[in-house]
């Protein structure tokens, strides 16, 4: 068993676990930080599979920026003085039924992909991965679709503002 | 030519008719617009002929349909009937009042013209536009100027006839489909040949559309509560003209279309018909109410007409052409006289009327004539048709024609019934001090009188006109 | 690409019109100005004139169905912001910033009208939606209004992830972001059935695509979101952004459904009679006029869908015609609606007595989103069943459509009801002349198309 | 690394998200997993840019840029997701203002 | 001649249409002179008629195409032969008598119901001449029903009383009972021949394309409408409650002419009829019947119109058992006569009444005799004519029918006898009643009474004249060769039904024996009765058992109303109430009111919760997938289904 497999299951586990934890932890600022883990986690799968631009930016939009932000809210609205209070247990039940159902579905169905058995993900290799490439094919093939989420931007921005003005 | 000024001219008349806020105009303006188009028909009908009947020009290119109209014999017959009634109506109900009159008087001429439309329309999807365009202002007229349950009544008899209609447009759009060249066209429906599977299917989309216009039996149960309810002048123009629309429509557009169909479910069409016959010739025995029971006689009335339809021969199909323009005629006269009465005496009850015929003889006497007109006696206009509708079905089938016949005993029963009632007897409060009728109702009554002995006597000039047409539906096959 | 990019600046354009100047009538009268510049623009597109000339590397492609749509998306919002204006203007204290929020999301659609490839679908429906949620909050103080934003806000996060998943899935099978020309399809045969993780991918997107068109079962959002939100705004969402969520939906799907034979017919009929069951059904009961119409909106999409399920051309003709007519028809009676104090039936009463020309419109619109003959409406079913029909199959779903379309004449014809049967003192608002005027014009252009669709057809042909 | 293993594992992590939706209450924790579910399309999106890289390496040389657009999709998504967060965040803060709660079983104005 | 023919009717109707319009402007004597003047006019031409046709047959003259669709042909045309222009004579002739008779029976009337009376009357002869005179059974049924139309108005004429108005709906109902069958019949005809005209029908060609069953339905059919025509069992009820019209009335309508339509279309396709012997036997039975049935009932009477309906329906019903057993000449001949002495009959009882003030019940009257001696007088004639005593008219006809029923069977012989002692017994009673013994009414009734006007007498004496002398045209062959030359009259309309029938003579003898006995039978019956009521006071004892029985009429009206009217009136509410609101209609409202309740059960699913929302999206994708891996299995589901 390669480093690499070693690595690819512990993160998985860990992915998962964190994952788990986010549901059922009670704060949501735990959720937060558990979140945050996976985010992590996912990030060195990105590492693993040499996807190394969105690894950083993986790890400071998302663990970075956006989960500040999340926290930023939370705190503004101070959790503690409204814990959460008990969901009806069928609720419950149910959300987790259909999403098991869910999974396995897409799982019973991936399995039938016969066209996917013997695919392997590259690990460690192709340089796809890296800014230089991915920089070149943002402003080459993919500038107008840049282009375009900066109206993407602006619609946010103003928003935003039009939602936070008093 | 003759058609498009059929249409126009009412349509034009109605739309400024909206804008006449007086009552005395609407109401002279609306006479003498029925008068012109009565006036034009005339004279398409019987003094121009081949191209002035007929009208065709591009409209929907793109879908395949045509603005085209055309004027058969059975056509000339119902824009004969139509344009006549429309003046009649107006005539006998001119001291009606309705409030904001203008646009009263300007629904019921777009009526006019959406009927007018049905009976010339030579392209199925134009059919079916004249088709709602005939419903949409009743439904306004009946739900404005209407009884006290109106809304309700009105939009039941709304939502009924709507979904037969939408059934026939699915059906005409399966047609469009199987015509080589895709095409609304009557003829080239005519030339369809289907499967029969097909045509079985629908036939009945069609035919339902069809049995709740008419209404057949158990498609009838908005008839009576939309007659009782809707103001008599479009009562009469429900009974009189709109209900010709199902006949007429089914022999046009369903006998011809669907051959095999119609004859593989004439049996259960005609057992359908006679038992409504029956039933509703039984309920009008009971009924207390002029309206209620006038209704039921004319659904008895269209039962046999639809019998007589899939009878399938000539003899009752010439019955049903003339019965068409008849039963018009019959009905109208006795909705004038109930509208009188009720106008007069501020009830339809059999049970607080009685001894008119002391106080208003002249309405006596017509009133008479018009229920014996409407038993199918002798020499009046009806007994041809129903003569020839009963050898029609005689000749399908005996036992029907007999079941059938006995429907013409009940019709005497609660006929007689009725004229008893009202005119007989020693006069009751309410009509202690009733007087004559006025001169305008006594006059179109006596008009319309006059027709039915007159077509009772020599029906023959009818029967000409539409002997073509008989023969087009039943023999080009 | 002319369209996409004046949007995006007249968007710019409102947002800093804000700043010179604080006369609300300016900014409408400014947005009216850009609207007809961006129709002046998209009609110059689709004669091949364009802006400034850029590569899209084929992710956009302007073909003449998307921008004919364009058109009729950019039309319908001018009338939209002529007759509903000034409640626009009277919504919240930044109107600037709401005409800004509209621009972007034109854009949107105009992106929607003309994406090739999956990249561009998910951008177009993002810019369409974010404008969306924050305008469907604009009302801030009103609890409703904030209710309605965050219940779509969060349905359509989670729709969104459903569709990625489904992006995802199909790229996994195929490699590549484009499913307009996929090679298994150029053929037109059937998918290969080995690539599972496409047709999972696919099923994925078809029903993230529902959810944007609000078909049963996906349809919860709309009737909270449409009623919450601020009259003005539930007309534009209910109307443009409707239409273009179909466009997008039949340029993603239009050679698929031929491709994926029965079972995709299984799928479209289970969602289709959904639809149309639950529009209707649960319609008839609405107490309120503004909810009524929201369902109305699931039932007409649940019509709308036929054009997916027929796939020709066809079909194509008639999305466009349904889309205008239903456009023109619910923003006429919208206009209205927000005119009025009483959004339920009741306050409808007698409107027939104070206010003859609105009860006029309002009728015919109504006429016109029953399909009754002689209005827009007509032709626009008429386009969708006759689409069926023509594959020559599932006539039985047309039956069960044309009932369901009786059965809303039932709803549809309550308020008809109540303005000119019933009695009582309908209020509407500040209903000035010109504004009479524009209605009875719309209304009138409604019957002129039922009588000669061939208006709007005849344009699509050039 | 076998394709399978990152697709399972993917769609345990989106499914994990879609329970989250399903069974939390609090509007902020929602929208968490929502944010959850992206990242696991986006890790299976790189996973398969990957696989499709190899084939392309396959096919044509080192100097193939196969499976790029993959990433590109990734970023893009990110782009997304961060205008979706402050929109969303924005909203579920003015939610609060107005009732001091952010329970989403508390939005039941709307109904029926 | 045959151009004159449309004159005969054209009087009548000219009159009805003077009378009905004038009837508010012209004075009453002008009305009556204009009423009797028509009718007299077709009976001057109806003489010509007659003598043309003695002298060169009948012929059939067209006015025009009635009804000409390409199944067949009706035109508009009249026959005038033999039996026609013998029916044109009684009506018109007899018909007149009434007029005149009326002019003054009904002179109490206000001016426009008199006008309204002769309106109607010349309508009726209208339509009765109609009836004889079509050239097809169109035109027959034309006239037929118009004939229905004319009794209900008059029996209906004083419209105040709404018993008189159910009469007349019960007369006119229970004709178009009888009148489908004509249709019915009249369709069939049709239907096999395309044709409805006499003169085709009855060709050898076409009667060769009915086969035996077709004639025995096409009979039978026609005799439905004659039973009801002619009031025979079971459609007679009608008749007797026909006597709420006035009494000139009843003896036009129910005693001298309509009625004995049904006879006159037996006689008119009697071909067909011998053709069909089951249906003669029914005819012959149902006759026989019904002769013996109303005589039964005529027994106990009391009110003197009633008396003579229920006679009229036995008379009737001998006419029919002539028809039955082929004696079609001796039914005509009974038609005739009856004509004379009935309507006698009847203006006699008018005259009494008149003179009694309305006064009809005869245990009220007796001694008029001296009061009125002409009225008694003519009375007393008929009466011995009907009881059938030789030589006057009666005894001819009736013993004409009951020789030739002997013939068949002597059952039916022996029975038509004892209808015929019950006659003279019942008509004796009612003479005794009214004319002998002394007057048991009111004393102002009794100084009121007074012989009638000139205008109501002169018809009773012409009418008496004839009814003496009128069998003298059909005296049996057994008393002189050739002697009865109704027979020969009428010879050609029933030449082809004679070459059929088989001739069975009776031996001179026989037939002196049979009419001798009869005769005397007759006259110990007429001796009895008168003295069983010569002494009859108005406190006599209550009727009991058998009696009673009788004088209730065998209680058959309440019997046809506990089988027929009362179950028909409660199937009808059925319908009304239960079916039509609850059945079809609710089922109609039903839907409605399930969409309803769809709406709001459904709209619960939006329930508002977020969760929810997104709960039923997750599984609606579940089950998509589902759908997707089972699609082969759902196809054929549906294909099954559709």
């Amino acid at each position: 068993m390669s480093t690499t497999e070693i690595l690819f299951f512990f993160l998985s586990a860990l992915a998962v676990f964190c994952a788990v934890m986010v549901l059922v932890s009670k704060n949501p600022v735990h959720s937060i930080l558990w979140l945050i883990m996976v985010f992590m986690a996912i990030s060195g799968h990105y590492v693993l599979m040499n996807a190394q631009f969105l690894a950083i930016v993986n790890l400071i939009v998302y663990a970075g920026a956006i989960m500040v932000l999340f926290l930023f809210v939370i705190m503004l609205m101070n959790p503690n003085t409204e814990t959460e209070p008990r969901k009806h247990i069928w609720m419950k039940f149910a959300g987790v039924i259909s999403g098991g159902c869910f999974l396995l579905m897409l799982v019973s169905l991936t399995r039938q992909a016969v066209e996917m058995g013997g695919r392997n993900v590259m690990m460690s290799g192709g340089n796809i991965g890296l800014i230089k490439n991915l920089g070149k094919a943002l402003f080459s093939d993919y500038v107008v679709p840049f282009e375009i989420t900066s109206v993407l931007f602006l619609s946010a921005m103003v928003g935003a503002v039009v939602i936070g003005k008093k | 030519m003759i058609p498009v000024f059929l249409i126009l001219i009412p349509l034009v008349a109605g739309l400024v008719s909206f804008f006449l806020k007086e009552a005395k105009t609407a109401k002279a303006w609306s006479l003498f617009a029925s008068l012109v188009i009565l006036a034009v028909a005339v004279t398409g009908i019987f003094f121009l002929h081949g191209a002035n009947l007929f009208y065709d020009v591009p409209w929907l290119s793109e879908m395949g349909s045509r603005f085209s109209l055309l004027t058969d014999g059975m056509g000339k017959m119902l824009l004969l009937l139509t344009t006549i009634s429309f003046p009649v109506i107006f005539i006998a109900t001119y001291h009606n009042d309705y409030k904001n009159p203008g646009s009263f008087y300007g629904l019921m001429l777009l009526a006019q013209a959406g009927l007018i439309g049905v009976f010339v329309a030579g392209d199925a999807l134009l059919f079916y536009f004249f088709w709602e365009l005939a419903l949409i202002p009743v439904y306004f007229l009946c739900s404005l100027w209407g009884g006290e349950k109106r809304i309700a009544v009105t939009f039941k008899f709304f939502i009924y006839t709507f979904i037969g209609s939408l059934l026939m447009l699915v059906g005409i759009l399966y047609l469009y489909y199987q015509t080589p060249d895709h095409s609304f066209a009557l003829q080239s429906f005519y030339n369809l040949k289907l499967s029969i599977g097909s045509e079985r299917f629908i036939f009945w989309l069609f035919f339902i559309a069809f049995a709740i216009k008419m209404p057949v039996f158990p498609f009838h149960t908005w008839q009576p509560d939309a007659y009782e309810q809707s103001p008599t002048s479009v009562t009469m123009v429900m009974s009189g003209v709109m209900v010709k629309m199902g006949i007429f429509a089914a022999i046009r557009w369903l006998l011809p279309i669907f051959p095999n169909a119609s004859l593989q479910f004439a049996n259960i069409i005609i057992i359908l018909s006679v038992t409504g016959m029956l039933y509703a010739s039984l309920i009008a025995i009971r009924q207390d109410d002029i309206k209620r029971l006038i209704a039921y006689s004319s659904i008895a009335h269209i039962g046999l007409m639809c019998a007589a339809i899939f009878a399938n021969n000539k003899t009752g199909m010439e019955g049903v052409m003339i019965q068409m323009f008849n039963h018009g005629v019959n009905v109208i006269g006795l909705w004038i006289v109930a509208d009188t009465i009720e106008q007069r005496l501020g009830t339809r009850k059999f049970s607080e009327l009685g001894g008119l015929a002391q106080k208003a003889p002249a309405l006596a006497i017509l009133l008479v004539v018009m229920s014996f007109a409407n038993i199918a006696l002798p020499l009046t206009n009806a007994f041809v048709g129903e003569f020839l509708m009963f050898n029609g079905l005689f000749r399908y089938n005996i036992w029907m024609a007999a079941a059938a016949g006995v429907s013409v005993i009940l019709a005497a029963v609660y006929t007689l019934n009725m004229v008893q009632k009202v005119l007989y007897g020693n006069t009751v409060e309410r009509t202690a001090n009733a007087t004559e009728i006025s001169g305008n109702v006594k006059w179109i009554l006596v008009v319309l009188v006059i027709i039915v002995i007159a077509l009772g006597v020599y029906p023959q000039p009818m029967i000409d006109m539409t002997k073509d047409t008989v023969h087009a539906i039943l023999y080009n096959r | 690409m002319n369209a996409i990019i004046v949007s995006a600046l007249l968007g710019v354009v409102m947002m800093f019109s804000g700043i010179f100047t604080k006369n609300r009538s300016t900014y409408t009268a400014i947005a009216v100005a850009g609207l007809v510049l961006l129709l002046a623009a998209n009609l110059l597109n689709t004669y091949g004139i364009y802006v400034l000339h850029i590569d899209t590397h084929s992710l956009l492609s302007f073909e003449q169905f998307g921008m004919f749509f364009n058109s009729i998306a950019i039309a319908a919002t001018l009338i939209y912001v002529l007759l509903s204006g000034k409640a626009i203007e009277k919504m919240g204290v930044n109107v600037a910033d709401h005409y800004a929020l509209i621009f972007f999301v034109l854009c949107g659609v105009s992106i929607l009208s003309s994406f090739n490839g999956l990249l561009m679908l998910f951008l177009g429906i993002e810019i369409m939606s974010i404008p969306l949620y924050i305008l469907t909050g604009a009302d801030k103080r009103n609890l409703k209004s904030n209710e309605a934003s965050l219940k779509y806000f969060l349905m359509g996060a989670f729709s969104t992830g459903i569709m990625l998943m489904g992006i995802t899935l199909i790229y996994g099978g195929t490699g590549s972001f484009t499913l307009g020309i996929d090679k298994s399809l150029s053929s037109g045969g059937l998918i290969p059935r080995t690539s599972f993780l496409e047709i999972a991918g696919m099923i994925l997107l078809f029903v993230s695509m529902c959810f944007k068109v609000s078909a049963a079962p996906f349809h919860f959002w709309t009737p909270d979101v449409y009623d919450g939100a601020p009259g003005v705004f539930t007309s534009f969402m209910a109307t443009i952004v409707k239409a273009a969520g179909f466009i997008a939906f039949i340029r993603l799907f239009d050679q698929h459904t031929l491709g994926l034979g029965v079972t995709w017919k299984l799928l479209l009929g289970f969602v289709i009679v959904a639809t149309l069951l639950i529009g209707n059904i649960t319609a008839v009961f609405q107490q309120s006029v503004k909810r009524m119409l929201a369902y109305s909106s699931i039932a007409q999409a649940g019509f709308m869908m036929f054009a997916l399920y027929a796939g020709n051309d066809m079909a194509k003709e008639g999305i466009l015609l349904y889309a205008s007519a239903y456009c023109l028809a619910t923003i006429g009676i919208f206009s209205v609606l927000i005119k009025m104090k009483d959004y339920t039936f009741d306050g409808f009463n007698g409107l027939a007595k104070t206010q003859p020309v609105l009860a006029l419109a309002t009728t015919i619109c109504l006429l016109s989103l029953a399909g009754i003959p002689l209005t827009a409406g007509f032709f626009a079913k008429y386009y969708m069943l006759a689409a069926v029909v023509k594959t020559g199959s599932s006539l039985g779903l047309v039956v069960i459509a044309v009932l369901f379309a009786a059965v809303s004449v039932y709803y549809y014809f309550r308020v008809i009801q109540a303005m000119y049967f019933k009695e009582g003192e309908a209020e509407a608002e500040d209903v000035t002349t010109p504004y009479k005027i524009g209605l009875l014009l719309l209304a009138g252009f409604i019957i002129l198309t039922g009588i000669f669709p061939s208006i709007i057809l005849n344009w699509f042909y050039f | 690394m076998p394709i399978q293993y990152y697709i399972y594992f993917c769609l345990t992590l989106f499914s994990i998200g879609i329970v989250g939706v399903l069974t939390r209450r609090n509007a902020i924790v929602v929208f968490m997993c929502v944010e959850l579910m992206l990242n696991a399309v986006n890790l299976l999106l790189v996973a398969f840019s990957k696989m499709h890289h190899q084939v392309g390496l396959g096919a044509d040389g080192a100097a193939s840029q196969a499976g790029i657009d993959g990433q590109l999709f990734v970023f893009f998504i990110m782009v997304v997701a961060a205008a979706e967060v402050s929109v969303g965040l924005a909203i579920i803060v003015m939610m609060y203002r107005n009732t001091h709660s952010v329970d989403i079983n508390f939005l039941n104005r709307l109904k029926n | 001649m045959s151009k004159l023919v449309f004159l005969v009717p054209l009087f009548p109707l000219l009159g009805f249409l003077v009378n009905g319009l004038g009837r508010k402007s012209m004075s009453k004597s002008l009305v009556s002179v204009v009423g009797s003047g028509a009718i007299l006019a077709s009976f001057v031409v109806s003489l010509l008629l007659f003598f043309d046709v003695k002298a060169n047959g009948g012929a059939v003259s067209t006015l025009f195409n009635f009804i000409d669709v390409d199944g067949f042909k009706i035109p508009f045309a009249f026959q005038v032969d033999q039996l026609s222009s013998l029916f044109l004579l009684i009506i018109t002739g007899i018909g007149f008598l009434i007029h005149l008779y009326s002019s003054a029976y009904m002179h109490e009337e206000e001016p426009q119901h008199f006008g309204r009376y002769f309106a109607y009357l010349n309508l009726f002869v209208f339509s009765m001449l109609l009836l004889v005179m079509g050239a097809n059974y169109v035109i027959m049924f034309i006239g037929w029903e118009g004939v229905g139309l004319c009794s209900y108005l008059l029996i209906g004429f004083w419209f105040k009383n709404n018993n008189y108005n159910y009469a007349a709906r019960k007369a006119f109902v229970m004709n178009r009972i009888g009148d489908l069958g004509f249709l019915l019949a009249v369709f069939w005809l049709l239907f096999k021949l395309g044709t409805a005209t006499y003169g085709e029908v009855f060709t050898a060609a076409n009667l060769a394309k009915l086969s035996s069953f077709d004639i025995t339905a096409i009979t039978m059919l026609l005799f439905v409408g004659a039973m009801g025509k002619s009031a025979q069992i079971p459609l007679y009820t009608w008749l007797p409650d026909a006597m709420a019209g006035p009494t000139p009335v009843s003896a036009l309508i129910h005693a001298a002419t309509m009625v004995t339509a049904g006879i006159y279309m037996i006689a008119r396709s009697n071909i067909l009829y011998t053709m069909a012997p089951a249906t003669q036997t029914l005819v012959a039975v149902i006759g026989l019947a019904t002769a013996i049935f109303a005589a039964t009932i005529a027994l106990k009477q009391n009110d003197i119109k009633k008396v003579l309906a229920y006679s009229t329906v036995s008379q009737l019903g001998y006419m029919f058992l002539g028809l039955g057993v082929g004696a079609y000449t001796g039914a005509v001949f009974h038609v005739m006569t009856h004509a004379f002495f009935k309507a006698l009959l009847f203006l006699g009882a008018g005259s009494v009444i008149h003179a009694m003030h309305h006064e009809q019940d005869i245990r009220k009257m007796g001694g008029l005799k001296k009061h009125m001696p002409v009225t008694h007088l003519t009375f007393l004639l008929a009466c011995l004519a009907i009881a059938g005593i030789p030589p006057f008219s009666g005894f001819f006809s009736k013993d004409e029918i009951l020789t030739a029923s002997y013939g068949v069977s002597p059952l039916y012989y022996y029975i038509g006898v004892a209808g015929a002692l019950m006659t003279a017994f019942y008509m004796f009673r009612l003479y005794t009643l009214t004319f002998l013994g002394k007057f048991r009414g009111t004393h102002e009734q009794e100084h009121h009474v007074h012989e009638s006007r000139w205008q109501m007498t002169v018809p009773l004496i012409v009418l008496a004249i004839l009814s003496v002398v009128g069998g003298l045209v059909g005296i049996p062959e057994v008393f002189a060769e050739h002697a009865h030359s109704l027979e020969h009259f009428l010879a050609p309309i029933f030449a082809e039904s004679a070459k059929m029938a088989e001739h069975h003579h009776l031996e001179a003898s026989q037939e002196y024996l049979m009419m001798g006995g009869s005769t005397l039978a007759i006259i110990i019956m007429i001796v009895f009765a008168v003295n069983r009521y010569k002494k009859y006071q108005a406190t006599e004892a209550e009727n009991a058992g058998v009696s009673k029985l009788l004088e209730n009429k065998w209680y058959i009206d309440e019997l046809y109303d506990a089988v027929i009217v009362n179950p028909l009136n409660a199937l009808a509410g059925f319908f009304k109430n239960i079916i039509e609101k609850s059945g079809i209609d609710g089922l109609v409202n039903g839907v409605g009111r399930m969409v309803s309740y769809g709406s709001r059960q459904l709209r619960l699913l939006q329930s508002g919760q977020v969760g929810n929302y997104i709960l039923i999206m997750v599984l609606a994708m579940v089950v998509f997938f589902l759908i997707w891996f089972n699609d082969n299995t759902i196809v054929q589901l549906f294909n099954k289904l559709f």
